[in-house]
């Protein structure tokens, strides 16, 4: 079952992954994109990571990509069906490299499951799964956020004061 | 004093250089927004970046003098490694925003926010240096970089500006997505993201082998972007040749300076068990930037975009020093890196004041006669020139050389060879620059450029560092302690193994 | 499982890698970087099944690195959009060689 | 003169002062006027080879070892020090630099016109290094005062050359680098193999080093003093420097610089390598450049039209006679590679200073514009004519002596290489004669030659003691010869009594 | 010490050297060193220093002299070489300096002459100071005193006191008078150490040193480039030679581990092999160097064009000492020579050879002193001939004689030119003075002239009694006599070389006679204008040619051979010093003498075709004097015109006489421009297209990859990203495949 539906969520996000690329329109492409962020997280959810699917919809494919749709309308590129693509040789040599780079990632990959990853995947699931039942899908993530990884969780809010600063900076007209 | 991190108080201390640069950041941009002025002026919020940047030295320094940290494994590091590069980092920034000052007024550009994002952007080399878990690493990297993508398109006004910015956001965001993977898997495979935890798992053995392959690679084309390490390179020139003038130095100096340093932690700590595997990798990398980086700058007619291919050849020979993997390839690195940074700034300083604090005469035509009309910025230019081409009697010579004496120790023969011989090629075009300023006349319409003001502080900054430059080159001893000093114990943390230490 | 959601993360990566090397517009291609991005937290997502919960806390970092970048990219295009009046990256070859 | 040295405990400061004061003078020289920049440059260096003098006599020869030694550490991390010494082969190195810069100076007092500040302060900058190359017994000091020398020495082409200064310039600079820096990782490889953390000059003797490795770093090195010699094929940077080169810079080119490279032969070449040196494949390697040298600088000098560059082809030539010198691992052979540096330091030199006052006279090096000079200028011609006669080595000058016992020493133990070369004594006078009477001699046909101004007080002064030192060396060299005899022996009784050491030492650690 | 032994010291100080000291000439010297003990020569030094002295104060005079004309010339004034004011500082000094020292000298040599004690048997030896001295070899300053140096350092001063004079007059009016004598006194000097140097090392540097003088001196008049070029072929051929000689003594070292005289030869017979490799390449090394001296075939070239300096020059330099000076290395060296057979037949062959082609040469010559010059080549050879046949005697009797007589045919025709080129002033249109053809009938101007050099050509023809006559006829008959001894493998050859000789000499006795006829005797064809002024030379000139004739005449009474002491030769038995000279050198010769007759057995007593010592000399000067007598009729009947209207000789041998064989363009061909053409070479293709074509090939290469590599930066971003993903593809490949 679980299967059938992470096939299903993977040939979505395929799908809208590869129409992100060909996407004729900006704004096609956007939605594109909304549909493989929308199965990715469902994806999410069959790896039991219930608020980052929420957060996955709601701030990604919700705010962020908002943010996107709004500077192309901003700019005033919703209508621009002009083709950007750039096919023939370029497209070529770039699926060529991209398909080899693939590869390399494939062959990579193809040994994971059993030994690809350190420790035992049954126990971490089941350690997180215990964590979720105690503190619930929020706390899970909140506790290890403020104690662990404070010093991280404090960089990110640095970090977007920085982006907050340099967007303004950027982005003001010029005199 | 021994932090042990049981405390969060004790993050509070052990983060006081970053917390105190943040903070002034955030200080130096209100004071700059309250006072509503679009450019001009400015140069009290320089001022002001430049104290917060002494009281995060004196943070540094009491750190420096003693405070050590237990079990060295925890997200924060409290290293004199750290330490040297956090000096390296504040020099950097320093030495920047002296060159900014005129630049910024002249320019009119937002003395606030650029000041502000130059500390920020500091704050971000620090984590680098600091973190001992990749994920900070990755944020810290990122906290840098869009301070700098912001600073590379900062002149709204041109377009140079505004280009550098797209492609250097554009393609730093993609490389981060390859250091993102690559620290996803390596995360996968050691079953964690802090660097002494992976360490031990190599060590260990039970580190899951099948990730770690591309894992390890994503995450050195990573840093191999931010090094500007061919072919991860593409960028910087450009980059640097749009990117308003003080701001490449920056970028230049502590960029790669921050990027280097977390580098070297995760490669020679870390990923010290694994050596066999990525060495060859940062070998060939190594090799062909240096080949690459020098060569293409031959043909530059543009002194701002030669000094960019330099630079990325300078990141070939600091490669070479984590090819070596050796302690005092590391020390060495942590010197160059010192070095580099002083002369970079330096050398873009008096850029910037050829070009008169614009980004005009930045052709290598417009040097010609230079040094005879402005003798002191000549002379001072050609120190940080000689200084970069490697030339006994400056620092960089001896930085250089340490990178070496690492590399033979390692019997990196073949790698030594190309570096000698590369440099080599990079004098021609560092002379060059000298053979223009001081062997060809000014042309007849040289009149127009008119006098070139430089403010007594940046000559102050410049004469200094040159003085700096020249010290270090005759007198490197207590510098080369420092660097060593700051090396020792860094790659010991996986107690009792052993396999860090080089041949 | 996991290999499956690697391989998918892996696909999504190599689709947005695609997707920077034959777009011209800049904006298209940031969404493609984001996508990459997005293929990582895929991966993050699986591997915590296996080695904890940090996994789904890094994710959860990539995001807001992900929404900060978004801030500052888009207000780079904005700002290059104001000099050339467009997005194309083909256009923006002043610097070069 | 002893006791008077030892009352003014001369040994313990000189050899500091030599090096150190042409930097006081340079400092001097910056904050003085233009004007007076070169007296001031003058005067400090004229010190200094008063000062050096006093070597003469407070040197003794001894077991051939290193005198008035002194080390202080420096980096000490890497155990490098700041060691000087001195010895029968740097003495008169270092004498021969003092003396020529001097000289220099003095004889660029007119041919200078422009920014002379610069000029001065760089001329005593180049003194100072070259000085600190002879000196230096710390390889690592040595190197640093090696590689100093290229920038005052770019400079100096570079701002008061001639019409492609530039070129030279660059082609000086680059060529020099380029082994330098090789030599440079031989160094470092040396230093890994010798086991103590030292670049002091006895613990590279005893680095222990296989054949196979002697052989690789003695290329490294070879290359970098070949290049500096310059030893035939590797010759092509330096008849462009010296004809670009302004006057004093040929000078100092000639005299010292050269200098250097055999300097390095004889001071590191033979006695780190003794087995790659003895053994016969290198040896025929370099006595074949040698003679190649000859003979070939000897051709190429005598259809030169510019009288500075056929000089310049002379130095390689005579350089020749050095490296073969140096190769036939012969007493007389090195003595005489020794002497025919002294000598060509001292009669080059003085043949630029000649075409340099040429140069400010008439404004043209090309010999075609002169000739039927020794009507105008008797006493130049004088002067002309016996140092053309000392650069090809006359009998009683000092010319032969160098040559004479260098090829005495070649053939001893290779006769063929001494016979081939010994056509170069014929070569010289191919290029020297016709040279001489084409600028001399001959119909004063020239009406612009006619005025030709004959030497000055001050070029009497700058030549005169050139030309009695060229007649001193060649009719008394013993004063010479005893002095540097036991050092020579010393290197040579390295090179025979060593065998290279079996092993694999040096094996690549981490790049296998 | 003697007083005397103390004042040559102070002169030798005053030159800043060592006092001297005597020293044992090496290791054989043995008990016979008491003899050297007991004869202290009489400041050997000063003799050779008084030259160097003229040469110095000289020197300051040409210096201060030529200051002042060089003003004139940068005056704008033309340079007339004839113009110089008779000043006291540029004439009266010079010309009391000049010669003064030379005479002074002369009387030195001519004291220690007659102090030498006959029975000297091992050289004396003056150390000055340690020349070259390493670990391995020790060349001292020294000098060498015994009966072969002593009889040359007597003719070197000796004619060159006499051509010192003669130069006062001669050079009267040039105006580098003062230059003149400071080079005729630095040749004298270096014409000194040369025989006089006890050493191989010490020999070559008068050996040099006079080559520089030669150079000097034949470009004396350097404005002409004629006469520059002539010096710098002088030059440059002898070096070829002294290349030679610097290999022989490196050969010698070798196996001596020294270059002095003393124990080479004393060492010689043990230790090296008769007729052994060695000992043949050294010898032959140093006949390189001889023949370069002595203008042998086929260094000979640069003695013909050497005529171009002062005709008292090439009487002194070209034909009484310097060219001489390659017959006294080889009988200096007799005992090598001896030791190898081969060599002296080589030697012998290139004697004869030289002093055939020469005196064929000389037969079709017009130019006066190069029928001379010639003439000195051809006699040199003779000279070989004898050192070849292992008569070395004979070749120093004929190199004294040859130094009298040809040095008064060269002085004799300075004083012809001197004349004529007044006369050459006042002619109509261009005269060249030393064109025979323009002379003629002078010997009614100048009678004191004539006489002299008829003197002189008799003796040079071999005319019994005058002084060549013994000296050539020595040489001919030894050749004879060798030819025939016991056991010479090379007997045939030297009996054609005999022939040969035999031959010459008549051919010398022709073109001499030639000469005198065209110069002397037959109508005037100088021309009206130039006639009148045709004088002869002042007495400073004339006096020293008459010295000159009388050394010629009786000059070959030296050495009359025991076996024509009693014939008509020796006038039966009257003539007083029976073969003295033969005697004087036998310390020298001796040992020589005796390896060659331990090698081919006694010499015959008959020439090959028969006939003793009296009988052949007998035929040969009745031969030679027939040779004069008809070559006056011959050449007094031929119609000769002026130079300006002589079409020049017809005939292909004629030419090819005429134009000296050709040697100068085959040379010219076969050597010169190839040379030149290969320096040129190496200079055009090897050092600028390929060594420094490969150097900027490294730069271009260099910048072209740089500029290739540049082209990907075409700043686009996709562009960008493409490098960078491809970069990943490699390292990705690499870390995942290749593990």
């Amino acid at each position: 079952m679980t299967e059938i539906v992470f096939v299903l969520f993977a040939v979505v996000a395929v799908g809208g992954a590869i129409g992100v690329v060909v996407g004729r329109s900006p704004v096609a492409s956007l939605l594109s994109m909304i549909a493989t962020l929308a199965s990715v997280a469902g994806i999410y959810v069959l790896f039991e990571a219930h608020f980052l699917a929420a957060i996955q919809v709601l701030v990604y494919a919700g705010a962020i990509m908002v943010l996107f749709l709004f500077v192309i309308m901003l700019l005033n590129l919703g209508h621009d069906y002009r083709a950007d693509v750039k096919y023939g040789l370029w497209y070529l040599l770039s699926l060529v490299v991209v398909g080899l780079t693939a590869g390399a990632l494939l062959q990579g990959f193809m040994g994971t499951g059993a030994t690809g990853v350190r420790g035992d995947g049954a126990a971490a699931a089941a350690a997180i799964d215990a964590v979720v039942a105690e503190k619930g899908v929020v706390g899970a993530i909140a506790d290890p956020l403020f104690t662990d990884y404070v010093v991280a969780f404090e960089l990110t809010g640095l970090l977007l004061l920085v982006a907050i600063v340099a967007a303004v900076v950027l982005a003001k007209p010029r005199t | 004093m021994v932090l042990d991190y049981t405390s969060s108080f004790h993050y509070v201390l052990a983060l006081l250089p970053e917390l105190v640069l943040s903070a002034w950041g955030m200080g130096v941009l209100l004071v700059g927004v309250s006072r509503e002025q679009e450019g001009g002026g400015g140069q009290e919020l320089g001022w002001l970046a430049l104290a917060g940047l002494a009281i995060a030295a004196v943070a540094n320094g009491w750190l420096y003098s003693g405070v050590t940290e237990e079990g060295a494994t925890a997200m924060i590091a409290v290293d004199r490694f750290r330490l040297f590069a956090n000096w390296v980092f504040i020099i950097g920034a320093a030495l920047s925003i002296v060159i900014s000052l005129p630049y910024v007024a002249r320019q009119r550009l937002q003395a606030g926010e650029y000041y502000s994002l130059i500390l920020f952007a500091a704050v971000g080399m620090m984590f680098m240096a600091s973190a001992r878990d990749l994920m900070v690493i990755f944020l810290g990297l990122e906290l840098m970089s869009i301070g700098v993508y912001a600073l590379a398109g900062f002149n709204r006004r041109d377009r140079r500006s505004a280009e550098a910015g797209l492609k250097y956001f554009l393609l730093g965001a993609f490389a981060s997505a390859f250091l993102l993977f690559g620290i996803a898997l390596i995360y996968g495979a050691a079953g964690s993201s802090n660097i002494h935890a992976i360490a031990v798992a190599v060590q260990d053995g039970t580190i899951a082998t099948a990730l770690m392959g591309p894992g390890v690679a994503l995450l050195a084309i990573g840093f191999a972007f931010k090094v500007s390490a061919v072919p991860f390179h593409m960028w910087t020139p450009d980059v640097y040749e749009g990117a308003p003038t003080p701001v490449t130095a920056f970028m230049a100096a502590s960029v790669k300076t921050a990027a280097f340093v977390a580098f070297l932690r995760v490669f020679l700590v870390g990923l010290d068990g694994l050596y066999a595997q990525w060495w060859s990798i940062l070998w060939w990398i190594a090799a062909i930037t240096m080949v690459a980086g020098n060569v293409v700058a031959l043909v530059q007619s543009s002194v701002k975009r030669m000094l960019a291919y330099s630079s990325i050849a300078h990141g070939g020979y600091l490669l070479v020093a984590l090819v070596a993997a050796n302690d005092t390839a590391a020390a060495g690195l942590l010197f160059y890196l010192l070095v580099y940074t002083v002369m970079t700034v330096g050398v873009f300083g008096v850029v910037i004041a050829v070009g008169n604090q614009t980004e005009e005469n930045s052709r290598i035509e417009d040097y010609a006669g230079f040094g005879w009309r402005q003798p002191v910025l000549g002379v001072l230019m050609t120190v940080f020139l000689l200084s970069l081409a490697g030339f006994p009697g400056t620092a960089g010579f001896i930085a250089k050389y340490h990178l070496l004496l690492g590399a033979a120790q390692s019997s990196l023969w073949v790698l030594s060879v190309i570096l000698v011989l590369t440099t080599v090629v990079s004098y021609w075009y560092y002379l060059r620059v000298a053979w223009y300023m001081w062997m060809k006349e000014a042309p007849e319409t040289a009149g127009a450029g008119g006098r070139i003001t430089t403010p007594f502080a940046t000559r102050v900054v410049l004469v200094v560092s040159v003085a700096v430059i020249l010290l270090a080159g005759v007198f490197p001893g207590a510098a080369l302690d420092l660097a060593a000093g700051s090396i020792d114990g860094l790659r010991d943390l996986v107690a009792g193994s052993g396999v860090a230490a080089g041949p | 499982m996991l290999t499956q959601a690697l391989l998918l993360s892996g696909a999504l990566f190599v689709i947005g890698t695609l997707g920077v090397m034959v777009r011209r517009n800049a904006i298209i291609i940031f969404l493609c970087i984001e996508l990459q991005l997005n293929a990582v937290n895929l991966a993050f997502v699986a591997l915590s099944r296996y080695t904890g919960i940090e996994g789904q806390l890094f994710v959860f970092f990539v995001m807001t690195v992900a929404a900060a970048e978004a801030a500052v990219g888009l207000a780079i295009i904005i700002s290059i959009f104001r000099h050339h009046e467009t997005v194309n990256v083909d256009k923006f070859n002043f610097l070069k060689w | 003169m002893t006791n008077l040295l030892t009352s003014l405990l001369y040994e313990d400061w000189v050899l500091h002062a030599l090096i150190w004061l042409p930097a006081a003078g340079l400092t001097h020289v910056l904050v003085s006027s233009a004007d007076r920049a070169r007296h001031i440059a003058f005067a400090w260096s004229a010190l200094v080879f008063v000062l050096s003098l006093g070597l003469w006599w407070s040197f003794s020869p001894g077991d051939g070892g290193f005198a008035l030694e002194s080390s202080t550490p420096w980096i000490e991390s890497w155990g490098v020090s700041y060691a000087l010494g001195i010895d029968g082969i740097s003495i008169f190195m270092v004498l021969l630099t003092t003396f020529t810069s001097a000289i220099a100076i003095l004889g660029s007092f007119e041919y200078i016109k422009t920014r002379r500040k610069a000029f001065y302060a760089l001329m005593l900058l180049l003194q100072m290094g070259v000085v600190g190359v002879f000196l230096a017994t710390d390889i690592f000091l040595f190197y640093v005062f090696f590689e100093l020398t290229l920038v005052p020495m770019y400079f100096i082409v570079g701002i008061w050359g001639g019409e492609r200064r530039i070129y030279a310039a660059v082609k000086f600079f680059l060529y020099t680098a380029v082994g330098s820096l090789l030599m440079l990782v031989a160094i470092l490889y040396i230093y890994f193999s010798s086991g103590v953390d030292s670049f002091a000059y006895e613990a590279f003797l005893n680095a222990e080093l296989t054949l196979r490795e002697q052989i690789w770093l003695f290329a490294a090195f070879a290359l970098a003093f070949g290049i500096k010699v310059p030893v035939f094929p590797l010759h092509t940077w330096l008849p462009d420097a010296h004809v670009e080169a302004p006057t004093p810079g040929s000078v100092v080119l000639a005299a010292v610089l050269l200098k250097m490279g055999t300097y390095g032969f004889m001071r590191f070449l033979l006695p780190f390598f003794p087995g790659a040196v003895q053994h016969p494949t290198v040896v025929m390697v370099m006595l074949i450049l040698g003679v190649a040298g000859i003979v070939y600088a000897a051709w190429v000098a005598a259809v030169q039209p510019d009288a500075k560059k056929l000089v310049a082809y002379t130095s390689v030539a005579h350089m020749g006679f050095v490296v073969i010198g140096i190769f036939a691992l012969t007493l007389n052979g090195l003595q005489g590679g020794m002497v025919v540096m002294i000598s060509h330091g001292i009669s080059t030199g003085a043949l630029f200073l000649l075409l340099g006052m040429m140069y400010e006279r008439r404004h043209t090096r090309l010999i075609e514009d002169f000739g039927g000079i020794g009507r105008a200028a008797p006493l130049f011609a004088t002067a002309f004519v016996i140092t053309a006669l000392a650069s090809i080595g006359l009998p009683g000058t000092s010319g032969f002596v160098g040559e004479f016992l260098a090829l005495l020493g070649t053939f001893e133990t290779h006769p063929v290489t001494a016979i081939v070369a010994a056509t170069g004594v014929v070569f010289a006078a191919y290029y020297m004669l016709p040279m001489v009477q084409r600028v001399l001699f001959n119909k004063l046909d020239k009406p612009e030659n006619r005025t030709f101004p004959d030497l000055s007080r001050r070029e009497m002064v700058i030549l005169g003691p050139l030309v009695a030192l060229m007649i001193w060396i060649g009719v008394h060299p013993a004063p010479f010869l005893e002095r540097m005899e036991p050092s020579v022996q010393v290197v040579l009784e390295r090179v025979e009594g060593a065998r290279p050491v079996p092993g694999t030492a040096g094996t690549p650690a981490r790049e296998d | 010490m003697t007083g005397v032994g103390t004042a040559e010291s102070a002169m030798t100080a005053l030159a800043g050297v060592l006092s001297p000291s005597p020293s044992a000439p090496g290791s054989a010297s043995g008990v016979a060193a008491q003899a050297a003990e007991q004869w202290e020569p009489l400041l050997p030094g000063l003799i050779v220093l008084l030259p160097l002295l003229g040469f110095v104060l000289n020197g300051i005079l040409a210096l201060w002299a030529a200051g002042h004309s060089s003003a004139a010339v940068r005056a704008g004034e033309e340079w007339n070489p004839f113009a110089g004011p008779s000043r006291p500082r540029t004439h009266t000094l010079p010309t009391l300096i000049g010669p003064g020292v030379m005479l002074l000298a002369f009387i030195l040599a001519l004291v220690n002459f007659a102090g030498m004690p006959a029975d000297l048997h091992d050289p004396v030896i003056r150390t000055y100071w340690s020349w070259i001295a390493t670990d391995t070899i020790s060349v001292d300053a020294a000098l060498q005193l015994d009966q072969l140096s002593m009889v040359m350092m007597l003719v070197v001063t000796g004619v060159g006191f006499l051509i010192h004079v003669f130069s006062v007059g001669y050079m009267k009016d040039d105006q580098g008078y003062p230059r003149y004598f400071a080079y005729l006194n630095l040749f004298v000097f270096f014409m000194l150490v040369l025989v006089l140097g006890s050493g191989y090392a010490t020999m070559f540097v008068g050996w040099e040193g006079v080559g520089l003088c030669s150079y000097l001196l034949i470009g004396y008049w350097f404005s002409d480039r004629d006469k520059s070029d002539a010096g710098k072929k002088a030059f440059i051929v002898n070096r070829i030679g002294d290349v030679g000689f610097l290999l022989a003594m490196f050969l010698l070292f070798n196996n001596f581990g020294t270059l002095d005289f003393g124990p080479i030869f004393a060492g010689a017979e043990g230790q090296l092999a008769v007729g052994g490799t060695t000992v043949t390449a050294v010898t032959l090394l140093l006949m390189l160097g001889a023949a370069g001296k002595s203008a042998q075939v086929p260094l000979h070239v640069w003695l013909p064009d050497a005529m171009a300096g002062p005709t008292p020059v090439s009487a002194l330099i070209h034909a009484a000492t310097m060219v001489t000076a390659g017959v006294y290395m080889v009988a200096r060296s007799s005992v090598l020579y001896a030791l190898a057979p081969t060599s002296q037949a080589v030697v012998a062959g290139i004697g004869v050879l030289t002093a055939l082609v020469a005196a064929t040469i000389a037969m079709q010559q017009y130019d006066i002193k190069k029928v001379l010059a010639y003439s000195t080549v051809s006699q040199l050879g003779f000279m070989f001939l004898a050192a070849g046949v292992g008569a070395f005697t004979a070749a120093i009797f004929h190199l004294v004689t040859h130094a009298f007589f040809k040095a008064l045919l060269f002085l004799g025709a300075g004083a012809v030119i001197h004349s004529m080129h007044h006369a050459a002033h006042h002619a109509d249109g261009h005269l060249d003075e030393q064109d025979m053809r323009n002379m003629g009938g002078l010997g009614k101007f100048m009678p004191v002239t004539c006489v002299v050099m008829w003197i002189a050509t008799l003796a040079i023809a071999g005319i019994w009694p005058f002084a060549g006559f013994f000296s050539k006829d020595e040489i001919i008959w030894y050749t004879a006599a060798w030819a025939g001894a016991g056991s010479n493998p090379f007997g045939t050859l030297y009996t054609v070389y005999w022939a040969v000789a035999l031959a010459t000499a008549l051919m010398t006795a022709f073109y001499m006679t030639r000469l005198m006829v065209m110069t002397f005797h037959g109508a005037n064809r100088t021309g009206a204008a130039g006639r009148s002024h045709i004088h002869e030379a002042p007495r400073v000139m004339t006096v020293p040619l008459i010295v000159l004739a009388l050394l010629s005449v009786f000059g070959g009474w030296i050495n009359v051979p025991d076996a024509l002491q009693e014939s008509f030769a020796g006038l039966f038995g009257v003539l007083p010093m029976s073969e003295w000279l033969h005697h004087w050198l036998e310390p020298v010769t001796h040992a020589a003498a005796q390896i060659q007759i331990a090698g081919f057995g006694e010499p015959a007593h008959a020439a090959p075709p028969g006939g003793g010592e009296v009988a052949w000399a007998m035929i040969s000067t009745l031969a030679a004097a027939v040779t004069v007598a008809v070559a006056y009729r011959v050449v007094g009947t031929n119609k000769y015109v002026p130079a300006a209207r002589d079409p020049g000789p017809a005939g292909v041998l004629r030419r090819a006489v005429y134009n000296k064989w050709y040697f100068d363009e085959v040379y010219d061909s076969l050597v010169v421009r190839p040379l030149l053409a290969a320096s040129r070479w190496c200079w055009k293709v090897i050092d600028t297209v390929v060594i420094d074509g490969f150097v900027n090939l490294t730069g271009s290469f260099a910048r072209l990859s740089g500029w290739t590599m540049s082209l990907f930066q075409t700043g686009q971003v996709n562009m960008y990203a493409f490098v960078l993903t491809l970069g990943v593809l490699c390292v990705l490949g690499a870390a995942v495949f290749l593990q």
